[in-house]
C-alpha cells in the first residue's frame, strides 16, 4: 500500500492535514486578503466580532484581529518549522554520533544531552530569549535548544539498534566509510520516528512561543498568535475575542499537527499496519 | 468605624526588601510606610499633617527649621523614639544611603538635639521643598539603637523592619505575602482599626483582578488592577476606583530622546514626534481614559503651587500630523522613495504591557510622518544598562515621578549636572543647556513664590522648544478597592500611606 | 475410537487486502486420542491459523472462521460462546508456542503463570495449587522446581522456558495439546530434549497432540500421522511412513526431496595453498559492571581458536547456539575486534589493523549473512546495494552496473531486479542478492554465517546449490557456519566443532560423521532429528516415485 | 544502597557542568544584580553601585567568581541572594515545599488519570469512548496553559465560587493544623488541574499506545490459551507491562515540571520555584538562579533514581546494579 493510502485510513489525520493546508494557505495569502500592516490601527478599538467591519473584532488599539491571525499564521508556522528543523538537525547529529560510535563518545554526548535535560526547559528557553533579546531568531534558537535532546535520544536509540543490523555490517565488510554508513544507510531507516517526533515538535514549538509571548518575551515587531494572546490577555474579561480567536488558531493548528503526526505514525508503524 | 478584621491588599511586584531608607522602590512603599513613620504626613490637599513631629518652625532667614517631636512614641521593640533617632535618620541614613535623600536634605548641615523631643535642622541655604519630603515614604525615621554601627546596606531591618508605625512586621513569606499585625502600643489612641494587614503578591494581572472580584483582596494600587479591569470594576457593585492618593508622586509619561545622535539630535525632529503623537488616543485606548494630556514640561498639578505655566507650544492633545511634517520639511528632513524620513529604534520600558501597547501605537503614529521605527523590548537590567549606562538608544518611552516639587522630580532630566553615566533615571538625553542650568539652580533656592514661578515659566518655555524629553501625559494611577474598605485614602501618599485609619465593614 | 477433534470444511477468511481470500480453505482434519499429528508446510501455509481456529484465538474480527466446523467431543468450537471457549482453553485443549521468550509474560513469575491455569479452571486451595505446580515442574524435568516457581522467564534458558510452557499446557491434563513450532527457536540438543519430553508426556497422559512444524526431521521423530499444507490447502495426509516414504503430492515430494542428507557428500581434494590461517584467536565479551566496578558477566566467546582454510575449500563450523561460531566469523571479517591471536590473510595479519588500514583488505573477505531480510537495507534499491561495493573501489557507474547485472544473472535473478527494493523479493531471492553483493568485490574468501537457517527447506536447497556452483566456478574458499549438521554434511569439506568458544574437534566431514572422537560431537550428531529417515536410498526412492 | 550512592556520585560531574554552563550563560546577559537593585531603588550613584558590586563580589574576574561559587557549592553553600537579602538555600527551601506539592499532585493526577483514560481508550479501541478520549486529550494538550488557567479561574472561582483564585493559603485567616492542610489542598486544586490537563494528554496517549502494543504480544495469546479471563489479561498481564514506558516518561517529565509550571505559578500566584527562577533571571540574581538549576538537576537525578527503582520493581528483567 502506498504511504498515502495508509495515511488516509486515519480519518482524523486527513482532517488534520486539511486544517493544516488551510492554515498554510491562509498564511501564504495573508497579504492578499489583509494587505495592510496587521499592526495598523484599522478602526474603532475593541469592536466585537462582526462590528465596524471587523470579522473577528478589533483589539484595544483598533487592530484587526482577523488580519493578525492571518499574518500571525506565517510567524507561528515559521517558528514551529524552523525551530523543529534546527532541533532535529542538532538532535540527529548528536544522536547519530552517540549511537553509532557508542562507548566513550556516546557517554560524553549523552551526558551533554542529559545536562540539557536537567535544566528546566521552559526556564531555559526564557533565559535564552532574555539573553539574546526577544526576536524571532532568538525564539527559534531557544525553542530548538530546549527541544533537541528528545530527538538526540530517539536517534541514538535507533542508531544503537540499527548499527548492529546485518545490512549495516554488510556495509562494513564492503569497507564503506563511517560517514557514508551513517548518512546513507542508517539515517534513512530511522527517519520515520524522527518525522513523527518532528511533527509533534512543531506543535510544541508553537505552544512554547505563545507561552513566551504570554510572559512578554515575544518579538514586538512581528505579528504572531502568541503576540496577539499576550497583548490580549488582559482584555480576556472585557473583549474575549482578542485573545480567544488566536487561541483557537493555536489550538486548531496544534490539534491538526498532532493528528497528522499520529497519522504518519500509524502509516509508518508496521505493527499498526495490519490493524484498522 | 468598626475595629478589627484583616485587610488583604495587593503588593505587586514583591518588594526586594523593606528597607525604605535604602530604596524608593514602589512595592517597598506599599508596605514600609505602615511600619515606619515620617515626621509629617500630607493630606489630599498636600497640607502638612503632623506625624512624628507635632509642629515645626522655620526661622526668618529660612536656615533653621525646628521640629517639636511627639512624646510617648515607642519603637515596635519598646525603645522610646527621640530626637536622636531623627538626627541619626537624616544625617547618617537618609543623607548617606537613600536614593533621593542627598537631594532632599542637601542643604542640611547638621541637626541639633537640645532635648529628646526637639530636633533643630541647620541649613546652608533655605530649602522650602524639604518640608514636602518628610513623609514616611520619602524620609522614614529609623531606629538609631538598631542601626547605629551596623552596615546600613546589609541590615537585618531590611527583612524584618522595626518602626514606630501603626503596624508591626510579623512575617514575610517570599513569593506569597507580608503580614503586619496591629501595633497595640501605637501613639494614636484606638488606632489602627485593623487587626492585621496582609500584602499579597500576585504576579498575573488578570488573576489580581479575579482575586479582587472574588473578595480575596480588597485593595490594589499603582496599576495592580489593569485599567481595563478597573473600568469594568468601577461599574460593578461593591467596587470603586479612585485616583486620589497620588498627588505627591505626580507621575508623567514621556519620551526620552538621545540628543547626541541622529535623528533626535535635531530639535525639529523631537518636536515633530511630540506633535505626531495623539495623546488622547494613548489615554483613551491604552489607559482607558485615565490620564491628562501633558501640556508642558511640568505637570499641571504644579498649578496649585503656581509653578505650572499654561499655553506651551508643541504639546498638542491630538496629533498634528501636518504640523509635524511641516516642521520636518522646514528642517530639511525629506522623505526617501519609500516615504521614510528617518529611522530609529524605540526602546520600550519593561514595566508592563501598557507601555508595549504605547510603543506599538507610536510606531504606527510616527510612520505617518515618515519616521520608521523598530521596537525593542528587553528585560529590566538590560534596558537600564542600555539607557543609563551605555546610552545606546535612539529614544525610549518611559515615565517619571515629578514628585511634589520640580527640584525633586523634574530637574533630574535636564540639568547638565544630571548627566551621570551609570545612574538610573537621570538625564539620559544628555541634554545640556547652560542657560537652563542657571535657571534650575536659581529655581531650587528661590523662596519667593512669584519669582520662582517666573523662573519655572522660563524653564518650561525653553523645554517646549528644545524638547529633550517629550512629555506625553500626566498619568493617573488607579486604586481599585472593595467598598467594604473605608478610609484608606486619607493621606496624600495614598497607597504609600500608613492605613492607620482604614477599617473594614464586617 | 472416537475422534477427539474433527475439523470439517474449515475456511479461515483473511481481511480483504490480503494476498489470498482464505488463509485456510476447505480443511478436513481429525485428531484421535493418544496420537501425534504433525502439520507441516512452508511458511504462511496456514498452519498457525488452523491451530488458532481450534483454540478460538483467531485475531478477530479481521481474521475469522468463514465456514466449517471444529468439532471437539461433540461441540462445535466455531460456534460456542466465548465463555465456553475460555473454559475449554487451558483445561481441555492447551497450546505451546514457538517463541519461549515472548510467549511468557516477562513480569510475572513462572509460578504465578502456572497458577493461573488452576485458578481459572478449578477450585483448589492455594497450597494444593502450589503442590501441583511443583509436581508439574518436576515432571518436565526442570532442575530445582522450588526455585523455578519463583523465577521470572528471563532467568531461564530457552529450553527451560519451553519446559515451563509445556508444564503449563499439561497442568490440567488436557485432551488435546497443540504445539505450534515449539522447538524452532531452540538449538539441536535442546530441541531433542524437548521433543523427547513432549513425546513422553503425551504417552503417559494419552493426549492427542497437534504438532506444527516445518522441519521434516522433527516430523520423522515424533509423528504418528502427518498432514501437509500448502497455501491454505491440505495437500496430503497419512501415516508418517506413508507421507515420508511414499509421498504422493508433488509439493510433498519437493519438500522431502529438499531435506539435506545426513550422509556427507564426497570431499573434494584439498589444494595445497592456504589462504587463511587463524591462530589462537581470543575474544571475550564483558558486560555489566559500571564506571565504579561491580561484577560483570564474562563470556569467552572465542577461546584459542585455530584453523586454516585452503583455496577452494569449504570449512564448516558447527556447534550449538552460543558456542561462539558467529563470534569467530565476525572476528575474521573484522566486525569484531579479537583481543589476541592472528588472522593471517596471505602474509598479512588482519587482527591489529585499524579501520583505515583494514579497508584495502576488505574486498578480499566477504560475508553472507544469516537473515536475508535484515541484511539488506530496506530503503536501498537492489542495483545500488550490489553496485556500491565495486564503485567504492573505483569502478565507474557503467562498469558497476554491468557487473551487477552479470551477478544478478549468476545468482539467478533477472535484470529487472535492479530497480526494485528488498521487500519486493522472497526470502530466497533476497539471500541471492546478499550473495551477489558479497561476490561483487570478487573476494577470495566468503564467510557465510548461517546463510540458510532463515529459509524454508526447499529454498535452502536452492541456495546451497548456488553456493556450491559459485564456489566451483570462482574457486572460492568458504567458511560456512551452521548449526544444522545436515546442511554441514552437504556443503563442507572439513568441519570444525565448537563448544563454549573452543574448537573441540576438526577434521574432514566424512570422518566427523562416521567416527566422531569427542563426546560433544557425538552428542550433537545424536541430536539431529529424524536421522534414521532421510538416507540417501530413501531420497532416491522419493525422487523415483 | 551502594547503587544509590554510585548513581549520585555519577551525577556530580553533570551537576557541576550544569553549574559552569549556566554560570557562563548568565554572564552573557546584559546588566547585573546591582543594575536591577539600583534601578529599583530609584537613582543610585555609580560609586554606590561600584560599592555594591564589590560587596557582592561582582567586581572580581569571572574565573575567580566561578571558582568561588564552585568552592561554595562543593561545601553545600549555595551563596547569598543579594536581591532577596537571604541565603539562597533558605529561599529555595521555602519554595521547595509548594513546588513539590504542585509537582507531586500534578504528576499523580496526570499519570493516574492518564493511565485510566488510556486504559479505557485502549480497551474500547475505535469505539466512541476511544474517540472521545483521544479528542479530549488532544484538545487539552493543544490549548495554551495560561488560557486554561484563566478560564478555570473565571469559571470556578468567580462564577461558581468553588475555589480561590490564587495563592497557596487563605491569608486573611492563617489557619492552623488540619484546617490549614484542608485550606492548602483547596488552593491546590485549580493549579494542579491546569497543569495536569497538559500532561494528562501525554500520558493518555502513551498509555493507550502502550496498551495496544502490549495487547499484541505473544504472552497475551498464551494467557488466552490458558483460559484466563479478558479482565485479568488486561489488568494483570498487559497493564503492568504497559506501565513501563509511562513510568519512564513520568521520570523525564518531573524535571520539566519545575520549569513548565512558570506559567501556572504565575497565573495562580503559586509560590513555586519556577516563578522564583523567572524572577531571579530578570533581576540577575545569579546565585539564586544557579541554585535553582542545581536543585532541579539534583531533583532530576533523584527522580530518575526513584524511577529506575520503580522500574526494576515493575520489570524483573532490569536489575538495579
Ligand atoms: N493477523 C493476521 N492478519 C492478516 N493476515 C494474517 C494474520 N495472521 C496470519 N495471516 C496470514 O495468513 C496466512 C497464514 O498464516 P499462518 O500464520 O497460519 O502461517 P504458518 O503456516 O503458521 O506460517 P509460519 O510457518 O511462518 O508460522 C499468511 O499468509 C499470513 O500472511
Ligand atoms: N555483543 C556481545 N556482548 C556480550 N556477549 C556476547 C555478545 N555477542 C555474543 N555474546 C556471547 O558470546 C557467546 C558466543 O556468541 P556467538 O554469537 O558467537 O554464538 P553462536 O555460536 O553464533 O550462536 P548462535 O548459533 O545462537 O548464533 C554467547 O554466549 C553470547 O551470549
Ligand atoms: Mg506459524
Ligand atoms: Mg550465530
Amino acid at each position: 500500500m502506498t504511504f498515502w493510502k495508509l495515511f488516509a485510513r486515519n480519518r482524523g489525520a486527513v482532517v488534520g492535514l486539511g486544517i493544516l493546508v488551510l492554515i498554510a494557505v491562509m498564511a501564504a495569502t495573508a497579504s492578499l486578503f489583509f494587505p495592510a500592516d496587521p499592526f495598523s490601527l484599522a478602526g474603532k478599538p475593541m469592536s466585537p466580532p462582526g462590528e465596524n467591519g471587523f470579522l473577528l473584532g478589533s483589539d484595544s488599539l483598533g487592530r484587526d484581529v482577523a488580519a493578525g491571525i492571518a499574518h500571525g499564521a506565517k510567524t507561528s508556522l515559521l517558528i514551529g518549522l524552523l525551530a523543529t528543523l534546527v532541533a532535529v538537525g542538532i538532535g540527529i547529529v548528536m544522536g547519530a554520533l552517540a549511537g553509532y560510535y557508542g562507548g566513550p563518545i556516546d557517554n560524553l554526548l549523552m551526558r551533554v544531552t542529559e545536562m540539557f535535560q536537567t535544566i528546566p526547559s521552559f526556564i531555559f528557553a526564557i533565559l535564552l530569549v532574555a539573553i539574546m533579546k526577544p526576536s524571532i531568531e532568538s525564539i527559534v534558537i531557544a525553542i530548538a535548544v530546549v527541544s533537541w535532546p528528545a530527538v538526540a535520544r530517539l536517534v541514538r536509540g535507533e542508531f544503537l539498534s540499527l548499527r548492529n543490523r546485518e545490512f549495516v555490517q554488510a556495509c562494513h565488510t564492503l569497507g564503506m566509510s563511517d560517514v557514508r554508513i551513517m548518512l546513507g544507510e542508517i539515517l534513512p531507516n530511522c527517519l520515520s520516528p524522527v518525522i513523527v517526533i518532528g511533527s509533534l515538535m512543531v506543535a510544541t514549538a508553537i505552544l512554547i512561543e505563545s507561552g513566551l509571548a504570554f510572559l512578554g518575551l515575544g518579538d514586538p515587531n512581528i505579528m504572531s498568535w502568541g503576540f496577539q494572546i499576550g497583548a490580549g490577555r488582559t482584555l480576556l474579561r472585557s473583549a474575549w475575542w482578542v485573545c480567544t480567536f488566536p487561541g483557537i488558531a493555536i489550538l486548531l493548528t496544534v490539534l491538526a499537527i498532532n493528528l497528522v503526526g499520529e497519522g504518519i505514525n500509524d502509516a509508518l508503524n508496521p505493527r499498526l499496519r495490519e490493524r484498522t | 468605624q468598626e475595629a478589627g478584621g484583616t485587610l488583604v491588599y495587593i503588593v505587586q511586584p514583591e518588594p526586594p526588601s523593606l528597607a525604605s531608607f535604602l530604596s524608593t522602590s514602589g512595592p517597598i512603599g506599599l508596605v514600609a510606610p505602615k511600619i515606619y513613620e515620617g515626621l509629617f504626613d500630607y493630606d489630599n490637599d498636600l497640607k502638612i499633617v503632623p506625624a512624628l513631629a507635632e509642629s515645626y518652625e522655620v526661622s526668618a532667614d529660612g536656615k533653621t527649621v525646628t521640629f517639636t517631636l511627639r512624646q510617648g512614641v515607642t519603637w515596635h521593640d519598646g525603645a522610646p523614639f527621640t530626637s536622636a533617632d531623627v538626627a541619626f535618620s537624616v544625617m547618617e541614613v537618609l543623607k548617606q544611603v537613600h536614593p533621593r535623600g542627598p537631594n532632599s536634605f542637601r542643604e542640611v548641615t547638621s541637626i541639633d538635639t537640645p532635648d529628646e523631643h526637639t530636633a533643630v535642622f541647620n541649613l546652608a541655604n533655605p530649602a522650602p521643598y524639604m518640608l514636602r519630603a518628610l513623609s514616611s515614604y520619602e524620609s522614614p525615621m529609623v531606629p538609631k539603637h538598631l542601626l547605629e554601627g551596623t552596615d546600613l546596606r546589609n541590615s537585618d531591618l531590611a527583612t524584618s523592619p522595626v518602626g514606630t508605625g501603626p503596624y508591626k512586621f510579623v512575617e514575610w513569606k517570599k513569593g506569597q505575602y507580608i503580614r503586619l499585625d496591629k501595633n497595640e502600643a501605637y501613639w494614636q489612641d484606638g488606632m489602627p482599626y485593623l487587626d492585621r494587614l496582609v500584602g499579597r503578591f500576585i504576579p498575573d494581572a488578570s488573576t489580581r483582578t479575579a482575586a479582587m472580584e472574588n473578595g480575596e483582596v480588597m485593595y490594589g494600587a499603582y496599576g495592580a488592577i489593569p485599567n481595563i479591569d478597573a473600568v469594568r470594576l468601577r461599574d460593578t457593585d461593591g467596587f470603586s476606583v479612585t485616583t486620589d492618593g497620588y498627588s505627591m508622586i505626580n507621575p508623567m509619561a514621556l519620551i526620552e530622546f538621545n540628543t547626541t545622535k541622529p535623528p533626535f539630535d535635531n530639535p525639529a525632529v523631537r518636536k515633530a514626534v511630540s506633535l505626531a503623537i495623539d495623546r488622547e488616543f494613548l489615554i483613551e485606548n491604552i489607559w482607558f481614559g485615565y490620564g491628562k494630556p501633558a501640556t508642558s514640561a511640568l505637570s499641571s498639578n504644579f498649578a496649585a503651587v503656581g509653578l505650572y505655566k499654561e499655553g506651551m507650544p508643541n504639546y498638542p492633545k491630538n496629533a498634528d500630523v501636518a504640523g509635524a511634517i511641516a516642521l520636518l520639511d522646514a528642517a530639511g528632513i525629506m522623505p526617501d522613495a519609500n516615504g521614510v524620513r528617518a529611522t530609529a529604534t524605540l526602546d520600550l520600558i519593561p514595566y508592563g504591557e501598557d507601555w508595549r501597547r504605547a510603543g506599538e501605537y507610536m510606531k504606527q503614529a510616527l510612520a505617518e510622518i515618515g519616521i520608521a521605527i523598530e521596537l525593542r523590548y528587553e528585560d529590566v537590567p538590560t534596558w537600564l544598562k542600555r539607557i543609563y549606562a551605555d546610552y545606546d538608544f535612539d529614544f525610549n518611552v518611559n515615565y517619571f515621578y515629578q514628585l511634589s516639587d520640580p527640584v525633586l522630580g523634574v530637574h533630574r532630566h535636564y540639568g547638565t549636572d544630571q548627566i551621570r553615566q551609570g545612574t538610573h533615571f537621570v538625564n539620559s538625553s544628555r541634554y545640556s543647556n547652560p542657560e537652563l542650568d542657571a535657571l534650575l539652580a536659581a529655581g531650587a533656592q528661590e523662596a519667593d513664590a512669584t519669582k520662582r514661578a517666573e523662573i519655572y515659566g522660563q524653564v518650561q518655555e525653553i523645554l517646549a522648544e528644545d524638547m529633550p524629553v517629550a512629555n506625553l501625559f500626566e498619568m493617573q494611577f488607579l486604586t481599585v478597592y472593595n467598598d467594604k474598605l473605608k478610609e484608606h485614602a486619607t493621606s496624600a501618599m495614598g497607597a504609600y500611606g500608613s492605613f492607620d485609619r482604614a477599617w473594614v465593614e464586617q | 475410537m472416537t475422534r477427539l477433534l474433527d475439523i470439517t470444511d474449515l475456511h479461515v477468511a483473511l481481511p480483504p487486502e490480503s494476498q489470498r481470500p482464505y488463509a485456510v480453505e476447505a480443511l478436513n482434519l481429525h485428531l484421535e486420542p493418544n496420537e501425534i499429528l504433525c502439520v507441516v508446510g512452508e511458511s504462511g501455509s496456514g498452519k498457525s491459523l488452523t491451530a488458532r481456529a481450534v483454540m478460538g484465538l483467531l485475531p478477530k474480527p479481521r481474521v475469522r472462521i468463514a465456514k466449517g466446523s471444529v468439532n471437539f467431543l461433540g461441540e462445535d468450537l466455531a460456534k460456542v460462546s466465548e465463555e465456553r471457549l475460555r473454559a475449554i482453553r487451558g483445561s481441555q485443549i492447551s497450546m505451546i508456542f514457538q517463541e519461549p521468550m515472548t510467549a511468557l509474560n516477562p513480569v510475572m513469575t513462572i509460578g504465578t503463570q502456572i497458577d493461573e491455569v488452576f485458578r481459572f479452571h478449578e477450585k483448589m486451595p492455594g497450597r494444593e495449587r502450589r503442590a501441583r505446580a511443583l509436581q508439574l515442574l518436576t515432571d518436565v524435568q526442570l532442575p530445582d522446581p522450588e526455585q523455578t516457581l519463583k523465577a521470572y522467564p528471563h532467568e531461564l534458558s530457552g529450553g527451560q522456558r519451553q519446559r515451563a510452557m509445556i508444564a503449563m499446557a499439561l497442568a490440567l491434563d488436557p485432551k488435546i495439546l497443540i504445539a505450534d513450532e515449539p522447538t524452532t527457536a531452540l538449538d539441536v540438543t535442546t530441541q531433542a530434549q524437548v521433543l523427547k519430553l513432549i513425546k513422553q508426556m503425551q504417552a503417559s497422559h494419552g493426549t492427542g497432540v497437534l504438532f506444527i512444524t516445518h522441519d521434516f526431521g522433527v516430523v520423522a521423530d515424533i509423528a504418528d500421522r502427518v498432514a501437509v499444507m500448502q497455501n491454505g490447502l491440505l495437500v496430503e495426509t497419512g501415516t508418517t511412513d506413508q507421507v515420508l516414504r511414499r509421498p504422493e503430492h508433488p509439493y510433498t515430494k519437493a519438500l522431502i526431496g529438499a531435506v539435506p542428507d545426513l550422509v556427507p557428500r564426497a570431499a573434494r581434494p584439498r589444494s595445497g595453498a592456504t589462504v587463511l590461517r587463524v591462530k589462537n584467536l581470543q575474544k571475550t565479551y564483558r558486560s555489566g559492571g559500571g564506571l565504579f566496578g561491580g561484577k560483570g558477566r564474562v563470556v569467552h566467546a572465542a577461546n584459542d581458536v585455530t584453523f586454516d582454510l585452503a583455496r577452494g575449500e569449504t570449512l564448516g563450523i558447527v556447534g550449538e547456539s552460543g558456542s561462539g561460531k558467529s563470534t569467530v566469523a565476525r572476528c575474521i571479517v573484522r566486525l569484531n575486534d579479537a583481543e589476541a591471536g592472528e588472522i593471517l590473510l596471505g602474509d598479512t595479519d588482519l587482527r591489529p589493523l585499524g579501520r583505515a588500514a583494514m579497508r584495502p583488505h576488505r574486498s578480499k573477505i566477504q560475508m553472507v549473512f544469516q537473515d536475508p531480510f535484515a541484511s539488506l537495507n530496506p530503503r536501498t534499491r537492489i542495483g545500488k546495494i550490489i553496485a556500491q561495493g565495486p564503485m567504492m573501489y573505483g569502478a565507474s557507474a557503467d562498469e558497476a552496473k554491468r557487473k551487477t547485472n552479470e551477478l544478478l544473472e549468476i545468482v539467478g535473478l533477472d535484470a529487472r531486479a535492479y530497480d526494485r527494493f528488498p521487500h519486493e523479493f522472497s526470502g530466497g531471492q533476497r539471500q541471492r542478492i546478499g550473495i551477489a553483493r558479497a561476490l561483487a568485490l570478487e573476494p577470495q574468501i566468503l564467510v557465510a554465517d548461517e546463510p540458510v537457517s532463515a529459509l524454508d527447506v526447499s529454498i535452502q536447497a536452492q541456495i546451497l546449490r548456488l553456493l556450491d556452483e559459485i564456489r566451483d566456478r570462482m574457486n572460492l574458499s568458504m567458511v560456512f557456519i551452521t548449526h544444522d549438521l545436515r546442511v554441514a554434511a552437504q556443503v563442507c569439506d572439513r568441519i570444525a566443532v565448537m563448544q563454549r568458544g573452543k574448537v573441540v574437534e576438526i577434521g574432514p566431514t566424512a570422518t566427523m560423521f562416521s567416527d566422531p572422537k569427542q563426546p560433544y560431537t557425538q552428542e550433537l550428531l545424536a541430536a539431529v532429528p529424524g536421522k534414521d529417515w532421510f538416507s540417501a536410498e530413501d531420497m532416491a526412492r522419493v525422487h523415483a516415485t | 544502597m551502594r547503587y544509590v550512592v554510585k548513581r549520585l556520585l555519577q551525577a556530580i560531574p553533570i551537576v557541576l557542568a550544569i553549574v559552569v554552563l549556566n554560570f557562563f550563560l548568565l554572564q552573557l546577559a546584559e546588566g547585573d544584580a546591582v543594575d536591577v537593585l539600583a534601578g529599583e531603588a530609584g537613582s543610585a550613584t555609580p560609586e554606590y553601585m561600584a560599592e555594591l558590586r564589590a560587596k557582592f563580589g561582582l567586581d572580581k574576574p569571572l574565573p575567580v567568581q566561578l571558582a568561588v561559587y564552585l568552592k561554595n557549592v562543593v561545601m553545600f553553600d549555595l551563596g547569598y541572594s543579594f536581591r532577596h537579602d537571604m541565603p539562597v538555600s533558605q529561599l529555595i527551601l521555602d519554595r521547595l515545599v509548594p513546588t513539590l506539592l504542585l509537582m507531586v499532585a500534578t504528576i499523580t493526577l496526570a499519570v493516574g488519570f492518564g493511565i485510566l483514560l488510556g486504559l479505557v481508550a485502549a480497551m474500547g479501541l475505535n469505539t466512541w469512548r476511544d474517540t472521545a478520549i483521544s479528542i479530549f486529550a488532544l484538545i487539552t494538550y493543544a490549548t495554551p496553559l495560561f488560557w486554561v488557567g484563566l478560564m478555570l479561574i473565571v469559571v470556578f472561582s468567580l462564577n461558581l465560587r468553588w475555589f480561590p483564585t490564587s495563592g497557596m493559603e487563605n491569608f486573611a485567616m492563617f489557619y492552623e493544623g488540619w484546617d490549614r492542610v484542608k485550606d492548602i489542598a483547596h488552593h491546590l486544586v485549580l493549579p494542579t488541574v491546569t497543569l495536569s490537563l497538559f500532561y494528562l494528554a501525554l500520558y493518555t496517549r502513551l498509555m493507550r499506545a502502550s496498551m495496544l502494543e502490549q495487547a499484541g504480544q505473544d504472552y497475551v495469546t498464551t494467557a488466552r490459551a490458558k483460559g484466563v479471563t479478558e479482565n485479568r489479561i488486561m489488568f494483570v498481564h498487559v497493564l503492568r507491562n504497559a506501565l513501563l514506558p509511562v513510568v519512564t516518561m513520568a521520570g523525564v517529565q518531573v524535571g520539566a515540571l519545575i520549569g513548565g509550571s512558570v506559567i501556572v505559578e504565575s497565573v495562580f500566584a503559586w509560590p513555586g520555584l519556577g516563578m522564583l527562577a523567572f524572577e531571579a533571571l530578570f533581576s540577575r540574581d545569579l546565585n539564586l538562579l544557579l541554585g535553582i538549576f542545581l536543585l532541579s538537576a539534583l531533583l532530576v537525578v533523584a527522580v530518575n533514581l526513584v524511577v529506575d527503582i520503580i522500574y526494576s520493581s515493575l520489570d524483573p528483567r532490569i536489575e538495579v546494579n
